[in-house]
């Protein structure tokens, strides 16, 4: 099957429930969440057939590719967008809330369905070996995520996150297409795949432009995954945007992101000149990037914030494993780590938001006494809050494991020592929400309610969390 | 000729698009802005780049422009608040923008290939329109299609976000 | 299905049943009890004449990384699964009544109890560490939920602590395994200890550090200790018990399972640093527990003082020494957990451990009073406790090393003086508390109860077993030193 | 049955009583008394039938520890001369003291406790006089000292006992810091701890003379502790805060006597380094003559006789220090645990008399009252002072003759012991049993019952005659030589007169006066050692321990470890405060970072 | 003849212009105007390197077609954009930046 039926259908399914949202005269949008969920599902099962890239000298072959790579991601991202779509319906109270709505259920459509053409827009992206493609792709995904943001439109937090993604977005925007022109000025190339080719032709003095290309690749980038410096928006906004989306924003804007730093670096690790001044850079980033994401986050009071920061600093473990990737499981490592950030972040992210549609508010001290009030969301977010943290048997453990161990093997010494000590700085803050749910005393006894969805959404990302802790193999398997 | 034109469209479109970010009064840098991205389509065209050029006087200096007067004039916006200058952010994003333009002129001017003068185009150069249709919706099909996906998502978006009451 | 594997899954299957609603008590105790017979009989089912690793399963995780999840035990994991097993057991059964969250209290002290039991029963490096890490959360919950005293600040300082130093450890471990060849590469302690008698595998000595500050932290090692008596004074009865009892020994246990097989060389080269830093343990140590003021603090620092006399026997690298190091392992095991518990029973009645507001107490606790004594000997070192066969084994084996340097000998000195120390703290603590004249305000004290005397009881027989016949356990132990 | 399993059942049978007395009959006191009392029988007889068979012989009992080829500790008895005689010392001297205690202890508390005790002592002390080897003996050394910490601190809810008993076993530990490392220095020099192996030696250390009176000194130093001998003396006088049984076995037959039994069991490689000898006559000698002082100024029955025992024990270690033979010291302990044992009964004799009152100013007049108890100790207390015809002149002549013959310099400090001896013991009877009733008590004081009388009255024998030749021949003739050195005559005059000069001093004192007319401040304080131990113990130690404490928790906890903890919080705190808020400022950082990348990137390497 | 060179200059300074906006204006309007400002910047570079850069004499129109993507896709951000910028407005009655900083450290 060709790979591009897989986007294909992602949007397709996306215009017949606009068309359904539009047309059936429901006032209880849930079905959405779960169609478009099913429907991604069967996308997902598809994926597993056996599936090419397109056709050697179609078109199509200059932009995208079906490598591992994409296939991997491609499955990450429809997982992720299904558990997004099915974190919906829980919420459905706080749309109502901040919607001007003229009656019940409105607005609550088009927040099921825009998430599917973001899915598509990052499919693609990580398919796309072309930079005109990626730039499409992105901002197709980045537009539609600036909507998402801002969705709550009474509301101020979400009104101000949206507005500040929008601006440091097009920022970014800006410094992309800067680049791009900057790359196809000296290479007349956008392909990445042709890259290395079209370097190795250039003269001596052309190395200079071309540097400056890809650092303004590399910032905008660096934006989109959220690296120190340009990781100014991802607390404000994940504090601000409705929770879906700052779990969305988290898991797979973030991987999207990754995908296209590592095709851009394994296209250029045959060019040395350029290859380890790279290397250099994305080290340094990685070491600031771990030590703000981290150390900013221990005063944190605010979970949604709090997971903004970590969102950070787990973008700087991934860096680590970017900044390693000389070593053959680097991919594996980072893929690994992916895979467990899903499982993790959203699991937080599930909780957080039954949590805090229960005591209305996001701050951790709402978290007090939880485990009395519903042991499952206690026991499932110190699940979570462990994996965070890197405790064994969980998945955060083994994918922190083999970024150690890939950045071991590269001889990134300094790199693993700031890891060591950000490590201690996530046990205080991710330990902070579990002594909030275990410690404390709530503040009310009664007991919080949790729908079936979130419950079925608990226990298969607990699961998946466990499961990959334990049995990392075809995770790894799955990238090399 | 091509020299002057050069000359004068660039300036004109620096010295517009400063304008655009100085001037107080919203109307009057929109208004720059539109001469600015006028006079880019100017130098576009100077390049032989017509269709780009006129593109972009329809959807800049037209459609986008006039949206954002749109905006400017139902929100009403007058002259912006004559609020304290903040003298050390003024003083860092002048920095910033001093040591961005040193390094940009460092890396153009380190390279002899930007040197190099307009080389002639082939006599039988193609016509321009039809290129770029040919590119796009030959080779750039994909991203093309994908851009329409772009469009629907941004207008349902847009809807969404500004239908006064959402029914 | 392996009985390794068995050992482990119990007190994990137990917390799954309490979590859906089994009687929380009395499902733990189960588990326990069946654990130790189960622990038992594999101590006494092992073939001392074969020697090596027994009862081996492996099951497939990562084979291509050379991670893969084996279990298996020789005499020294069989050693250390019969103290868990039985530590597990008596802190259970000692618990007091819990108003609140009974299950989670249980659940908590059952995943400890698996996590220790999987660290001495696995062959993978990778596992040894993983199983280890699993008492990190409970733990912090324990401590933070039912510790007594400023409970919050030290469980964060154990937490944090811990967690940082295993990391170190971690990354201790990820380096050595990149020192194999490529190819090669692999957690199986089993092969790496091929690899090392091959002599074709030598490390770099600076992982040897990494590990040791790694494992030295989870010993409480000097200077990194002071996580330690503020965590033990402040936890609960059992997980005080299990932290100190149990859990610690994983750090020497690693010690000897990894450093001194693979790191002679570098343990030989940096031994100067080991003793300056164990006689800080014994003789620095010592004398802040000399000053300490409550009781569980001075239970506390006496259990990091004597890690001192362990590393010692580690430190001597001698045969001696080693046999001694392990005996001791099982032995303070055994005597800190019965201290702890004892020392969680007159809490329970006094509501305080401060020497100044108790004494007397023994004229109506005349039992608890004896148990007492009798852990607060072993912990002195007195023969007939396992401790003192140890510590005498570790003297000699430091003694017999002493010919390569005056650090050794200095160390010997010291820690013969440490046992004069450990009397001058462990008397000065019975004498504050059992003897002198009683308050009137204790005179209505009641006796320890049943439950709680026999899990004393519990510990103390098989510590005073092995201190009449230390034998039974050094046979056990011989069987790692063949190479 | 073979005699090796006889000696066997002795050891074990007190601690098998010890603890089925402790798990079993803790409520029933007459059975606690007569498990006791049975286990020590059967002691009795099996090692008077030991010592009646004579055999010399090396019981191979168990490896404690056995590490393969490398190391082993074994468990065995060494059946010897030497030990023989100790042995049947031992089970005698216990044999009367617990018959006795079922009179004393009789409505005492812990009764039970008590004979556990007892026994566990009694097994502790068999065990060091039959271990092959010096590591087993040290087992049983701690033994005995936790023994004599339970027994000392058997009225624990007194803080004077508390404190005693607690003082009793560190002091002893701090000796035993030095045993240990003299058994570990043997055995690194010499392979071995066993004794037989150890004391053929010698030759070993012709090369290093030093190392060979380090390791005595050091094993010495256990001898020091238990012993009681200067320095480490203090904590025995306050060890008479146990019941007087207890002192009586403490210092008759058990304990102390361990220390010098030590020296004798290592007496052949002790002889062979001089300068060790040296040390140890000294440290004899000191404590024989300074505990003489002391004891002359104290009013307590008991500390009298505890000091009197100090001062003995210095006699017996001096004895030893001169090397002469093993035999020596032995004979005067052999001696001495008689009259002290009978001493201190009767002592117990009268302050059960005087219903616990210990004071010898609060007593007097109590010849009449309580005969059977003055007649023994009449008995004790010449013998202890050296009156010739009974025991103790013969063991102490012997002694101070040898040490004219070799050790000139000590002779005379002993002679100075020797005068003091009879000083404070006459003291001490003219106060108790002479003049008036100085007290309500002592009106009232009555006879002890026959249970307590009886065990005197046999122990008045041998403190007699035990020093006699033929008793002496009986015992020691396979020890070491006992003959007596060639020495002019007037070093036994001295000696004589020397006794006579303390016993007519005290009687001209203390004839008829009510109160101490004496008034020796420096004596009465005990030289002012124990308050110079307080002082070390309390400022030097305790302020160790307590900087030590300071420097843990500010130094390592505070700066190092919160001080870091601190440290990353608030680099954590300072760079939150980056992220503004304000979308021009997170413009401009990114504008920064750009700057900064695109300089990376243009001139990193 | 102006050389590629002079029309990179004039880019790159539009393009400053443009990031000069961003960074000092308060005005979310006019920012707005800065990313404009340099998208076309890129535009103008892009152009150019087309026109200079021939391949057997044609223009390389892969730039152009980047250019028209470009256009297109900054229009739907403007739209977008302006439609968040509204909504900010209704909920707020303001555009400053300073206003919107209430999410912060």
């Amino acid at each position: 099957m060709n790979t591009i039926f897989l986007e294909f259908a992602v949007v397709g399914l996306g215009i017949v429930l606009l068309l359904a949202e539009a047309f059936v005269d429901r006032t209880n949008k849930d079905y959405l969440a779960y169609l478009g969920s099913a429907g991604l599902f069967v996308i997902l099962l598809l994926s597993f057939l056996p599936i090419q890239g397109p056709a050697p000298g179609s078109s199509d072959a200059a932009f995208i590719t079906s490598d591992i790579l994409s296939v991997f991601f491609t499955r990450f991202l429809l997982i992720t967008t299904i558990i997004v779509l099915l974190m919906a319906p829980g919420f459905k109270p706080v749309l109502a809330r901040y919607l001007p709505a003229e009656r019940e259920g409105a607005g609550v459509g088009e927040f099921t369905i825009l998430p599917l053409f973001v899915c598509a827009g990052l499919m693609w992206m990580v398919s796309s070996i072309d930079f005109i493609m990626i730039f499409v792709a992105l901002e197709l995904a980045t537009i539609t995520l600036y909507v998402l943001s801002t969705y709550l439109r009474q509301n101020n937090a979400s009104l101000e996150a949206g507005t500040k993604f929008l601006i440091l977005g097009a920022l970014s925007t800006g410094f992309f297409v800067y680049g791009i022109t900057w790359i196809f000025g000296v290479t007349g190339t956008t392909n990445i795949t042709a890259l290395p080719h079209a370097i190795s032709l250039l003269p001596e003095s052309s190395i200079l432009p071309l540097l400056l290309g890809i650092a303004l690749i590399l910032v905008s980038l660096s934006f989109k995954i959220g690296a120190f410096p340009f990781q100014f928006w991802v607390p404000d906004v994940y504090q601000g945007a409705p929770t879906p989306v700052s779990a969305y924003l988290s898991v797979a804007s973030k991987a999207a992101g990754f995908v296209v730093l590592l095709r851009l670096l394994l296209a250029l690790e045959t060019v040395p000149v350029v290859a380890h001044k790279l290397y250099a850079v994305i080290t340094l980033l990685a070491g600031v990037t771990l030590i703000f994401g981290n150390l900013a986050a221990i005063p944190q009071t605010n979970l949604k914030r709090l997971l903004g920061y970590s969102s950070v600093a787990h973008a700087g473990y991934l860096l680590m494993g970017v900044a390693s990737l000389g070593s053959l499981m680097a991919i594996p490592a980072i893929g690994l780590y992916f895979a467990a950030y899903l499982a993790m972040t959203l699991l937080s992210f599930v909780v957080l938001m039954v949590v805090a549609e229960a005591t209305g508010g996001d701050e951790i001290s709402r978290f007090n006494g939880l485990s009395q009030r519903s042991p499952l969301l206690a026991g499932a977010m110190l699940l979570a809050m462990a994996s965070l943290a890197g405790i064994p048997f969980t998945a955060g453990f083994v994918g922190k494991f083999m970024i150690f161990e890939v950045a071991l093997k590269q001889g990134h010494f300094g790199l693993v020592a700031i890891g060591c000590v950000t490590v201690a700085a996530g046990f205080y803050y991710y330990f902070k929400v579990a002594r909030a749910m275990y410690w404390q005393q709530p503040t009310e006894e009664t007991a919080i309610p949790v729908s079936m969805t979130v419950r079925i959404l608990i226990a298969v990302l607990g699961a998946g969390i466990l499961a990959i802790g334990i049995y990392p193999g075809p995770i790894l398997a799955a990238l090399r | 000729m091509l020299l002057a034109s050069y000359w004068f469209f660039s300036t004109l479109t620096i010295a517009f698009g400063a304008t655009a970010i100085l001037l107080r009064n919203p109307v009057s840098c929109a208004m720059s802005l539109a001469v600015c991205f006028i006079s880019l389509a100017a130098l576009f065209i100077s390049l032989d780049a017509t269709l780009i050029g006129i593109m972009q006087i329809l959807v800049y200096a037209g459609a986008v422009m006039v949206l954002f007067l749109f905006i400017i004039m139902l929100l009403d916006l007058r002259m912006e608040k004559s609020r304290r200058l903040n003298f050390g952010a003024t003083l860092g994003g002048g920095l910033v923008i001093a040591a961005f333009l040193s390094m940009l002129t460092k890396v153009i001017l380190s390279d002899p290939e930007f040197a190099k003068p307009l080389p002639p185009l082939a006599a039988s150069a193609p016509d321009n329109v039809r290129m770029i249709g040919m590119t796009l919706f030959h080779s750039y099909a994909l991203p093309f299609e994908a851009i329409g996906v772009l469009l629907l998502s941004a207008t349902v978006g847009v809807i969404v976000l500004s239908r006064r009451t959402l029914r | 299905m392996s009985p390794l594997l068995l050992l482990i899954l119990l007190p994990l299957a137990a917390s799954l049943l309490i979590m859906v609603g089994a009687n929380p008590r009395r499902t733990a105790l189960g588990a326990a009890l069946l654990n130790l017979v189960l622990s038992v009989l594999l101590f006494a089912r092992y073939d001392l004449h074969a020697g090596g690793w027994q009862f081996v399963s492996e099951w497939h995780v990562l084979p291509n990384l050379g991670i893969n999840l084996s279990l298996g035990a020789d005499g020294l994991s069989l050693t250390m699964l019969l103290l868990s097993t039985l530590v597990t057991f008596s802190a259970l059964w000692i618990a007091p009544r819990i108003e609140k969250r009974e299950g989670l209290y249980y659940i908590c002290l059952l995943f400890i109890s698996a996590g220790v039991i999987g660290a001495f029963s696995t062959l993978d490096v990778f596992f040894l560490y993983s199983f280890h890490e699993l008492a990190l959360i409970p733990t912090f919950i324990l401590i933070g939920v039912w510790g007594s005293g400023d409970r919050q600040a030290a469980a964060w300082k154990a937490t944090i602590y811990l967690g940082a130093a295993s990391f170190v450890l971690l990354v201790g471990l990820i380096a050595l395994y990149l020192s194999l060849p490529s190819g090669i590469r692999t957690f199986d302690l089993r092969q790496l200890d091929q690899l090392a008698a091959a002599g074709t595998f030598h490390p770099a000595s600076w992982i040897y550090l990494l590990l040791l500050v790694g494992f030295g932290t989870l010993v409480s090692l000097f200077p990194f200790h002071s996580w330690a008596p503020p965590a033990y004074a402040c936890a609960p009865t059992p997980a005080a018990m299990l932290h100190s009892g149990v859990l610690k020994k994983f750090g020497l246990y690693g010690l000897i399972r990894i450093c001194l097989p693979l790191f002679p060389e570098a343990m030989q080269q940096f031994s100067l640093l080991l003793v300056l830093m164990l006689i800080g343990n014994i003789l620095y140590i010592g004398y802040v527990t000399v000053a300490q003021k409550r009781l569980d603090w001075t239970i506390g620092y006496s259990s990091v003082m004597h890690m001192g006399y362990i590393f010692l026997g580690l430190a001597s690298l001698t045969v001696i020494g080693v046999h001694g190091a392990a005996l001791l392992m099982f032995a303070h095991g055994l005597s800190v957990a019965a201290a702890f518990a004892l020392c969680g029973e007159i809490r329970r009645r006094t509501g305080t451990l401060d020497y100044s507001e108790l004494g007397g107490i023994g004229k109506v606790t005349p039992v608890l009073g004896l148990l007492f004594g009798f852990a607060a000997m072993a912990s002195v070192g007195l023969p007939g406790f396992a401790n003192f066969a140890g510590e005498i084994l570790v003297f000699f084996g430091a003694t017999f090393s002493s010919i390569y340097g005056p650090a050794m000998i200095l160390a010997v000195i010291v820690g013969v003086w440490g046992v004069v120390v450990s009397a001058i703290y462990m008397l000065r603590a019975y004498r504050s508390v059992f003897w002198g004249p009683i308050a009137a305000r204790w005179e209505t004290l009641t006796d320890i109860t049943p439950t709680a005397k026999w899990s004393v009881i519990l510990l103390l027989v098989p510590l005073m077993i092995a201190g009449f016949y230390p034998q039974f356990i050094l046979n056990m132990v011989g069987t790692i030193i063949p190479r | 049955m073979q005699l090796s399993t006889i000696a066997w059942i002795t050891l074990v049978i007190p601690l098998i009583a010890a603890a089925l007395i402790l798990l079993v009959t803790r409520a029933n006191k007459p059975l606690a008394a007569g498990l006791a009392i049975l286990s020590v029988l059967i002691a009795f007889i099996g090692s008077w039938f030991i010592f009646w068979h004579g055999v010399n012989a090396d019981y191979l009992g168990f490896d404690w520890i056995n590490l393969g080829k490398t190391f082993s500790i074994p468990f065995s008895l060494l059946i010897d001369p030497l030990s023989r005689t100790m042995f049947v010392v031992v089970t005698t001297v216990a044999l009367l003291v617990f018959i006795y205690s079922i009179g004393y202890m009789r409505d005492e508390e812990g009764y039970s406790r008590y004979f556990a005790g007892l026994a566990l002592f009694l097994f502790s002390m068999l065990g060091i006089v039959l271990a092959n080897n010096l590591v087993m003996m040290y087992i049983f050394w701690e033994l005995v000292g936790v023994s004599s910490y339970i027994l000392i601190g058997h009225f624990y809810t007194k803080d004077s006992a508390a404190d005693a008993a607690k003082q009793a076993f560190i002091v002893n530990r701090v000796g035993d810091f030095g045993f240990l490392l003299g058994i570990l220095l043997f055995w690194i020099s010499t392979g071995t701890f066993l004794i037989s192996p150890l004391n053929s030696s010698a030759g070993l250390f012709v090369e290093h003379p030093g190392l060979l009176a380090l390791a005595c000194v050091l094993i010495f130093c256990g001898t020091v502790g238990k012993s009681s001998q200067f320095p480490l003396h203090v904590w025995l006088p306050n060890s008479m805060e146990g019941p007087t049984p207890v002192s009586s076995l403490l210092h008759a037959a058990t304990m102390v006597a361990a220390g010098v039994f030590l020296l004798a069991r290592i007496f052949p490689i002790l002889s062979t380094s001089p300068q060790a000898c040296e040390i140890v006559a000294w440290i004899g000698a000191i404590s024989a003559t300074g505990a003489g002082f002391i004891a002359i100024q104290q009013d307590d029955i008991k500390r009298i006789l505890a000091y009197s025992t100090i001062s003995q024990l210095g006699y017996m270690v001096a004895a030893a220090g001169l090397a002469v033979s093993a035999a020596l010291p032995m004979f005067h302990l052999f001696t001495h645990a008689f009259f002290k044992c009978l001493l201190f009964l009767t002592a117990g004799s009268v302050i059960v008399g005087m219903h616990h009152e210990q004071n010898i100013w609060k007593m007097g007049g109590l010849m009449k009252k309580m005969p059977f108890t003055f007649l023994a100790y009449c008995c004790g207390m010449l013998a202890l002072s050296g009156c010739p015809f009974f025991s103790g002149h013969y063991s102490k002549d012997l002694i101070m003759a040898c040490s004219w013959e070799h050790h000139r310099a000590i002779f005379w400090v002993l002679v100075i012991g020797a005068a003091l001896t009879p000083f404070y013991m006459t003291r001490q009877a003219l106060v108790v049993f002479f003049g008036k009733p100085r007290s309500e008590h002592s009106e009232k004081a009555h006879e002890s019952p026959w249970v307590m009388v009886v065990p005197m009255l046999l122990l008045a024998v041998p403190a007699v005659c035990a020093g006699y030749p033929v008793v002496k021949n009986f015992f020691f003739k396979d020890i070491g030589s006992l003959a007596e050195p060639e020495i002019p005559p007037y070093v036994d005059q001295v000696f004589l007169a020397a006794f006579l000069l303390g016993i007519l001093g005290a009687f001209a004192i203390y004839r008829n006066v009510a109160k101490d007319p004496l008034r020796i401040p420096f004596f009465a304080q005990r030289f002012y050692l124990d308050d110079l131990y307080d002082w070390i113990v309390r400022v030097i130690q305790g302020g160790f321990a307590r900087i030590c404490s300071f420097v843990d928790r500010w130094f390592i906890d505070g700066i190092l470890v919160r001080g870091s903890a601190t440290l990353v919080w608030s680099i954590g705190f300072a760079l939150r405060f980056l992220q503004l808020g304000n979308i021009q400022a997170y413009a401009f950082f990114f504008g920064a970072g750009v700057i900064g990348l695109i300089y990376l990137i243009l001139n990193v390497r | 003849m102006p050389t590629l060179a002079n029309y990179l200059l004039a880019s790159g300074i539009l393009f400053a212009i443009g990031l000069g906006g961003v960074m000092l204006r308060r005005s979310i309007i006019i920012i707005f105007m800065g990313l404009e400002i340099m998208l076309n910047a890129a535009n103008l570079s892009l152009i150019a390197f087309s026109r200079y850069g021939l391949v057997d004499g044609h223009q390389i129109f892969d730039a152009q077609v980047l250019v028209f993507f470009i256009i297109t896709v900054a229009a739907a951000e403007v739209a977008v954009g302006l439609a968040i910028i509204v909504s900010l407005y209704r909920a707020r009655q303001t555009t400053h930046v300073e206003d919107i900083d209430t999410l912060k450290f």
